[in-house]
């Protein structure tokens, strides 16, 4: 109880902090810190319109969180999501190109399908190399990406590349049933729901299946996990492969519902912006949603503070970078006694008497007693 | 006329030296416009960012006229908004808006730069000592090809033996490797340098430092190395963002397609360095007269490409209004590189 | 060596007291140590004479560790004072403590595994200069290792060296630094019986040479009966008994160390062992290893080619001296290890440590440091209870996991087991070792067991636990199966085992019935000596 | 290709690796210092970029290069130690706090740095090494930044500092066994804190060379991530601050082939290239990681090694 009391607490605390620090910075540059924070809600928050366009954004954010935090529950700490979130992309549209699919629902789904194969792999290659190789995944993992970007870049601009598309070298477009539409009535496309779909899905199967336990097992204790012969290797590489699965489909559905085909926009940092919200989330595939929600909404009202009061677009970077520090700290105060603290606070008076020993070498205390 | 609210939207930082304050300066002027309201967004990438910056601008600021102007704003991206806003106007910069295919509420303009690269050419063929020319682009897009052949025609109009050395750095902003392709021209002997990035800014710089010359390219850079900058390519986007204004406030329909070079002010030539000679001047002048006058064609046959093969037979002349010259994926004998 | 300091040496204390000369006097006063609300020190007074030998005695998590880390100024006592020579001295930091002239050799190495051994020495000399004149360090290094009756690679590093090498280095870390108080941690733990005789024996020289004083925490009664002038019994965090080593002897220790003079610490050799249920010679044996190889660590063969066989009703003991491949040998068999040749049977069957073969053969293990080695500390002590069948009915049906079954089954355990938690729900890193021991217990034992593999299953118990686990060890072999019990401790050897093989280097070098085992043959065999 | 190509293709990768190769050296050493003290930080790409912006407003401001770089050293040093202040909190991931640092960092450049975009600041003066050849592309090649021997000399003393002085040794120890430096009475977050600043304080000089020297100027694009993979540097020089300086010139000279291949007129595949060091180090890491070992080499206190 007082866990997820504190689990609440001290990070809306740590946003409340980051605002306030952001408020100061901004008020240096002449702008009014309670117009900026105003804007901020009304640009995240504020109607149904801020709302369709933060939920909009944190779409992406949800699949390539859970990139990070799928393989951080089996132990791994896993950084190279924008590279599975690209490639996965680039199969969505290549397989699109190569195969004659159905143009409904069941195209679609196996253009994802696509999507999230190549991006399994990709992320369950770094952790695969990890456990047979001994190769540190979050290096591996990042330079796995960057191998991945040139590969897409390389492919779209070279093989893959549509000859029509002429000032934007992109793949060939997908046919219209394959795309992605928006949730009736609303600017958003399903892509929101798949992303929420997954995290629940997730959070499940950590909860309540044997190979999710399994996985938090494997991730809690890897040594334990061995001793009940639980397949480390196999469970490792199958949390690597869901994730790198899952931004595999981020890329997929960014390809099928926005872009419509593979490009160079593709790489936007999502995969990035989804460490972040995997780390506040800690991990956990419930939280994740709330926590990318709020990150799109950062978005959403960076747009809005650019428009509004003039600020560089860089403010919001700015936002999130302090309210991710600030977050990161606030998680040595989790398991921390609360009570003394409180207790000196509830207290008038002197406090306690120092319980440290010094000697006093011109007065020696002579013999003990 | 009727009070608007028009919404400007850059892909990069709106004072780059190049392409996006080419644009922010011709939205400064609107400012300046009674009755005109301008919202700018600026380092916007091309993903549903900028879809919802588009609706953020219509439903928020209550813009009526919008300009995304960076090339991949547009598909698919100003057409998913603008199919939900038919109210509202889209003015695209650079891409092919085409009738039938797309909505009547959106448009794109564009002008000839590649007149004034080939202005660029001329003055650079006549300053340049090794015969060697430098282009510095960012991709193989017909955008940049267009521009590149153009300036090395406009070369080889008085040196018929000079080259263009073309090195793409892969993306629209990328200063290491921009400074890095620099350098290694002028180790292969460049003396005069163009280039088609997003901030020509690190090249000029480079270029001068290595003791080049150098012509600009979006917007002037002639502050950044007075002596090196012999003249640059220009836009000049208020021409355009006038055009649509007024018909917005008018009420009259929207201009589809807008397109211009030297003759409809579109694009302008930067004023001549100090070291170009007069000669130099007097040529490029003359050219430019001819093509203010629409006497004259940059792309007529016969042209090769740089493989040898005939790109326009002998006796074809394409205007610039012409689209099949927006397609243009070749690179013309003189030109080393590939696409 | 001789006592005068020269230059180069410590500095003088920086505590304020004049240097002082030979063998310190050291007394605690009223010394008491609290973590959160737990009370690992309560006023303690302890009195050691200069220029002795002085045993601190105490059951596993009695404070002993703790104690000694207050007088080195590891940890800073939160109540009572220290008195050095007499005078009460602040000792704030392992600085102020080595300026003091004390010297502690910790429980756990505190080498840095990779830099040289003439790195390490130098570090733990302190009094470093801002720029290193190795040449000149290297002449004093190698002038003080003749000095010593150990020999070591000054361009080594430690984590190329043998556990026995590195508890020397230790040591010479120490003596580099001519302390007045020598204070060692159990220091013979990772030695042969022939090693720690040696290493004592020269301590024990060096303390009664009026050099220095010894303060020297064990286990093993032998040693302070051999080597120590004066000792202190610790229980629960208090001092309750001292006295001369020469009026006392190891029952009395015993009764002070648990309180209870029923628990004697030395098993009665020979007890009567129930009869093993010996099967036939040529009943397939329950467990066989047969010429297993096993990498350790650093790459090294740690188990060369080792082959044995428990038959089904046999306790198995394997004795030897830590580091000599039996932790290797153990992961190796739990499958915590790869295994890089041989082959594993449970009854006739190849095994290779997966899950459903565990399962099918009922293979179960009891591994040394079970929060480390079996548990997930953040999970629940139901969670941790489910881990051998969390994957099987009843615990999990139609593919998802039964949460109430666990739980239910968990309060039994607890209670079956007297397992000390807040509840099954606790996280199980809340609870004591002991009782993440009896939890594991619970699940390991639970059901029918055909092989047993069990690392000091008693390490770190009090004596009513380990009696309790070895009746249930019996248990096991009572219903027909066969354990293989590695321990360090002899006497639980003796105590259980009905034949005993000895470890070393990785090989099985000596193998007895435990009927005719006798101490000593062991121990040579165990120091690789024959 | 003709002889006269070759040279202008070698003395090309030669020039590039110099000129693109100083960021590199500068973070490598910088984390490098950071993880021998037994800490990664992933934090460096904010360091770089954060340092980069503020040497050029220093000296466009002061008028002094110079300046420019003691300015990127503080700020360098100043961010790099909030990530060693935030890291030796309980409970504080030292990937994510990286992770964290370098969206900080970058934020307050953008944020801060965008008057900077347009002006020009005094540049840093090069020095001319190449004066012996008359071929210009040596020349070129050779126009050395002031702030290479610097990051050269600097390797040197950290690799003759990490075993000739006491703090060389203390960082070591910190970084290879916590333990022990606790047991020696030394404070190791204070060991680790200060290891961290003085890597940042080393990694903001690259800053300073990206907008004091080469290319030259500030803007949002400047740093390609050479912060972030100084991470993959290190390793790639096995934590050696002597093979930094190989493994800088290496990444840096990849990063120049791209370009160097088209201006003799090999343009294919030049993202491929661009990939180039990260598949080498990969390679790097799957020929000599062994499963259950730490990276030979590597302070066995990383939590890359846990
Ligand atoms: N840093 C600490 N925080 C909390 N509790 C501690 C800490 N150090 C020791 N304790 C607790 O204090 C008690 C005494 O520990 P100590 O290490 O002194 O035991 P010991 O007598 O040396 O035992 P052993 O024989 O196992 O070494 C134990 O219950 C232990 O859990
Ligand atoms: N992380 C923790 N959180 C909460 N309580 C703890 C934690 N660690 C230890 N404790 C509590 O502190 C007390 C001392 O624990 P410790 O492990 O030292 O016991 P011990 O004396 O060694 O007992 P045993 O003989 O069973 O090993 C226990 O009551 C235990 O529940
Ligand atoms: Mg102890
Ligand atoms: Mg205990």
């Amino acid at each position: 109880m007082r866990d997820a009391l504190a689990a609440i607490a001290l990070p809306t605390g740590a946003i409340v902090a980051a605002l306030g620090v952001f408020g100061l910075i901004v008020s240096f540059a002449g702008v009014d810190p309670v117009a900026v924070w105003v804007l901020l809600f009304k640009g995240a928050f504020g109607d149904a319109f801020s709302w369709q366009n933060t939920l909009q954004r944190a779409a992406p954010l949800m699949l390539t969180a859970l990139c990070v935090a799928l393989p951080a529950r089996a132990g791994l700490t896993v950084i190279g999501g924008e590279g599975a979130l690209v490639l996965g992309g680039l199969a969505c549209a290549a397989l699109a190109h190569a195969l004659p699919l159905p143009a409904n629902a069941v195209g679609t789904v196996l253009v994802c399908a696509a999507g999230a194969l190549a991006g399994g792999l990709w992320i369950a290659l770094a952790g695969w190399l990890r456990q047979v190789r001994g190769i540190n995944e979050t290096i591996s993992s990042l330079l796995l990406a960057y191998v991945a970007i040139g590969l897409f870049k390389h492919l779209v601009e070279g093989p893959l590349r549509d000859p029509a598309s002429l000032n934007k070298p992109s793949t060939p477009a997908l046919g219209e049933g394959l795309l992605i539409g928006t949730i009736a009535g609303s600017d958003v496309h399903w892509g929101l729901v798949v992303g929420t779909l997954a995290c629940l899905l997730a959070g499940l199967w950590l909860r309540f299946t044997p190979s999710g336990f399994s996985v938090c097992v494997v991730g809690g204790n890897p040594r334990a996990a061995q001793l009940v012969g639980l397949p480390a290797t196999r469970l490792i590489v199958l949390a690597c492969a869901l994730g790198g699965a899952a931004a595999g489909v981020a890329g997929a559905i960014e390809v099928a519902a926005v872009h419509t085909n593979a490009n160079a926009s593709l790489i936007a940092g999502y995969g990035y912006a989804g460490i972040l919200v995997a780390f506040i989330a800690r991990h956990q595939p419930l939280a994740i949603i709330p926590v990318a929600i709020l990150f799109g909404g950062f978005g959403a009202a960076g747009s809005l503070l650019q428009r509004r009061l003039g600020l560089p677009d860089a403010s919001v970077l700015l936002l999130q970078g302090i309210a991710f520090v600030l977050i990161l700290a606030s998680e040595a105060l989790r398991e921390r006694d609360w009570k003394p603290l409180l207790a000196a606070l509830g207290r008038f008076g002197p406090s306690d008497p120092v319980p440290v020993v010094l000697g006093t070498p011109e007065a020696p205390k002579g013999e003990p007693r | 006329q009727k009070p608007i609210t028009v919404g400007v939207i850059y892909v990069g930082p709106r004072d780059d030296y190049g392409y996006n304050q080419a644009q922010a300066e011709a939205a400064a002027q609107l400012k300046k416009m009674p009755g005109v309201k301008v919202v700018e967004e600026e380092n916007v990438p091309e993903t549903a960012a900028v879809q919802r910056t588009m609706t953020g601008m219509i439903a928020q600021d209550g813009a009526s006229l919008i300009f995304p102007t960076s090339f991949g704003y547009f598909d698919p991206h100003m057409l998913a908004v603008a199919a939900k806003y038919p109210d509202v106007r889209f003015a695209h910069c650079g891409g092919m808006w085409t009738e039938g295919k797309h909505p009547k509420n959106t448009a794109s303009f564009f002008g000839y730069i590649d007149e004034c690269q080939y202005l660029n050419g001329v003055i650079a063929a006549h300053m340049s000592k090794s015969g060697k020319l430098g282009f510095i682009a960012a991709k193989p897009i017909p955008q940049v090809l267009r521009n590149i052949n153009a300036f090395t025609m406009g070369a080889r109009s008085v040196k018929p033996g000079i080259t263009t050395s073309v090195i793409f750095t892969g993306d629209w902003s990328m200063p290491v490797k921009e400074a890095e392709a620099t350098n290694s021209l002028a180790d292969q002997g460049v003396d005069v340098f163009t280039m088609h990035v997003d901030g020509p800014k690190v090249i000029v710089e480079t270029a001068a430092k290595r003791g080049k010359m150098v012509c600009g390219y979006h917007a002037s850079q002639a502050k950044l190395a007075p002596q090196a900058y012999l003249t640059g390519a220009e836009w000049n986007w208020l021409t355009a963002y006038t055009t649509f204004i007024e018909a917005a406030r008018s009420g009259k329909p929207h201009p589809n397609f807008v397109r211009g070079g030297l003759k409809e002010g579109f694009v302008k030539p930067s004023a001549y360095g100090p070291a170009v000679t007069d000669a130099a001047k007097k040529q490029a002048d003359g050219i430019k007269a001819q093509m203010v006058a629409g006497s004259f064609d940059i792309f007529k046959g016969p042209l090769k490409d740089n493989k040898g093969a005939t790109a326009i037979p002998a006796g074809k002349a394409f205007k610039q209004t012409d689209l099949e010259l927006e397609k243009m994926n070749y690179l013309v004998e003189g030109v080393i590189g590939s696409v | 060596m001789s006592a005068d300091r020269n230059v180069d040496g410590p500095a003088a204390p920086i505590g304020g007291l004049p240097p002082g000369q030979g063998a310190m006097a050291l007394e605690t006063y009223g010394l008491g140590m609290r973590f959160g609300r737990f009370d690992a020190l309560q006023d303690v007074g302890l009195k050691v004479a200069p220029g002795t030998v002085h045993a601190l005695l105490g059951e596993n998590g009695a404070g002993k560790s703790t104690l000694v880390k207050c007088v080195a100024g590891f940890q800073r006592p939160t109540s009572g004072s220290i008195l050095i020579d007499g005078r009460e001295q602040a000792v704030a930091n392992p600085v102020v403590a080595r300026g003091l002239g004390i010297g502690m050799v910790y429980q756990h190495f505190t080498l840095a595994p990779g830099m040289t051994v003439a790195e390490n020495l130098l570090l733990a000399g302190g009094q470093l200069g801002a720029a290193i004149d190795w040449r000149r360090e290297r002449a004093k290094l190698e002038a003080f290792l003749q000095t010593v009756p150990f020999r070591l690679d000054l361009d080594a590093r430690p984590q190329a060296l043998a556990a026995g090498e590195k508890q020397k280095l230790e040591l010479l870390k120490q003596l580099y630094l001519r302390p007045r108080l020598l204070i060692l941690d159990e220091p013979t733990s990772v030695l042969t019986p022939q090693e720690a005789d040696e290493v004592l024996g020269h301590v024990r020289g060096f303390a009664l040479s009026g050099l220095c004083t010894v303060l020297i925490i064990t286990h093993k009664f032998r040693e302070v009966m051999a080597y120590a002038d004066d000792v202190t019994v610790l229980r629960r965090g208090r001092a309750v008994h001292h006295g001369a080593v020469l009026d006392t002897d190891p029952a009395r220790l015993a009764e002070a160390m648990v309180g209870d003079a029923a628990a004697s610490p030395s098993p009665i050799p020979g007890a009567p062992r129930a009869a093993p249920a010996a099967g036939a010679p040529e009943a397939p044996p329950a467990l066989e290893v047969r010429a297993l190889r096993v990498l350790g660590d650093r790459g090294t063969l740690a188990v060369h080619d080792l082959s044995l066989r428990v038959a089904p009703g046999e306790i198995l003991g394997v004795a030897g001296v830590s580091g000599n491949g039996q932790r290797e040998l153990v992961e190796a068999l739990v499958g915590q290890r790869p295994r890089a040749g041989g082959e594993v049977r449970v009854q006739g069957e190849s095994y290779a440590a997966s899950r459903t073969e565990n399962h099918r053969l009922k293979v179960r293990s009891l591994p040394e440091e079970p929060l480390r080695n079996a548990c997930v500390g953040e999970l629940s002590v139901a969670q941790n209870m489910a881990l051998r069948d969390f994957d099987r009915a009843p615990l999990c049906r139609g593919g998802r996991l039964r949460f109430a079954e666990w739980r239910r089954r968990a309060r039994d355990w607890i209670a079956e087991y007297g397992v000390k938690t807040q509840g099954e729900n606790a996280p199980i890193r809340s609870l004591s070792g002991g009782n993440v021991q009896r939890a594991v217990l619970a699940r390991e034992l639970h059901g029918e067991i055909s092989v047993l593999i069990a690392a000091n299953p008693v390490f770190g118990l009090d004596f009513a636990a380990v009696r309790e686990i070895h009746g249930r060890l019996r248990g096991v072999r009572q219903q027909g199966g066969a354990v293989l019990l590695i321990s360090e401790d002899l006497d639980e050897l003796l105590e259980l085992a009905d034949r005993i093989v000895v470890m070393s280097e990785g090989r099985v070098s000596f193998e007895t019935p435990a009927a005719q085992a006798d101490r000593k043959t062991l121990g040579a065999h165990m120091g690789g000596g024959h | 290709m003709s002889a006269e190509q070759w040279l202008i293709l070698v003395s090309g990768i030669v020039g590039g690796a110099l000129r693109v190769g100083v960021p590199f050296l500068f973070v490598s050493l910088g984390e490098c210092l950071t993880e021998k003290g037994g800490r990664i930080n992933l934090g460096l790409e904010g360091v770089l970029v954060l340092s980069a912006m503020a040497a050029f407003g220093a000296s466009y401001l002061s008028g002094s290069p110079w300046v420019g770089v003691l300015a990127a050293a503080a700020v360098g040093a100043l961010l790099a130690t909030l990530h060693g202040l935030l890291c030796a909190l309980p409970r504080v991931n030292d990937i994510a706090t990286g992770i964290a640092l370098m969206l900080l960092g970058m934020g307050l450049a953008f944020y801060l740095g965008k008057p900077l975009i347009q002006p020009q600041a005094a540049q840093l003066p090069a020095i001319p090494l190449g004066f012996w050849s008359d071929a210009p592309a040596v020349r070129s090649a050779l126009q050395i930044n002031p702030l290479l021997p610097l990051g050269v000399l600097l390797a040197l003393a950290m690799a003759w500092g990490f075993t000739h002085t006491r703090a060389g040794l203390l960082v070591r120890l910190a970084g290879d066994s916590a333990h022990a430096a606790r047991a020696l009475g030394y404070s190791v977050p204070g060991i680790r804190l200060a290891a961290t600043a003085a890597g940042g304080c080393i990694a903001g000089l690259g800053g300073a060379s990206l907008t004091l020297f080469y290319p030259g100027s500030w803007n949002e694009g400047i740093s390609s991530g050479q912060g972030l993979i100084a991470v993959a540097l290190v390793i790639f020089a096995r934590w050696n601050p002597l093979r930094c300086v190989g493994a800088a010139l290496l990444f840096g000279g990849a990063g120049a082939i791209g370009p160097a291949l088209q201006s003799v007129g090999i343009g294919w595949g030049y993202h491929l290239f661009n990939t180039l060091p990260y598949a080498l180090t990969l390679l790097i890491l799957v020929l000599s990681c062994r499963p259950g070992q730490i990276v030979p080499g590597s302070p066995t206190e990383l939590s890359s090694n846990r």
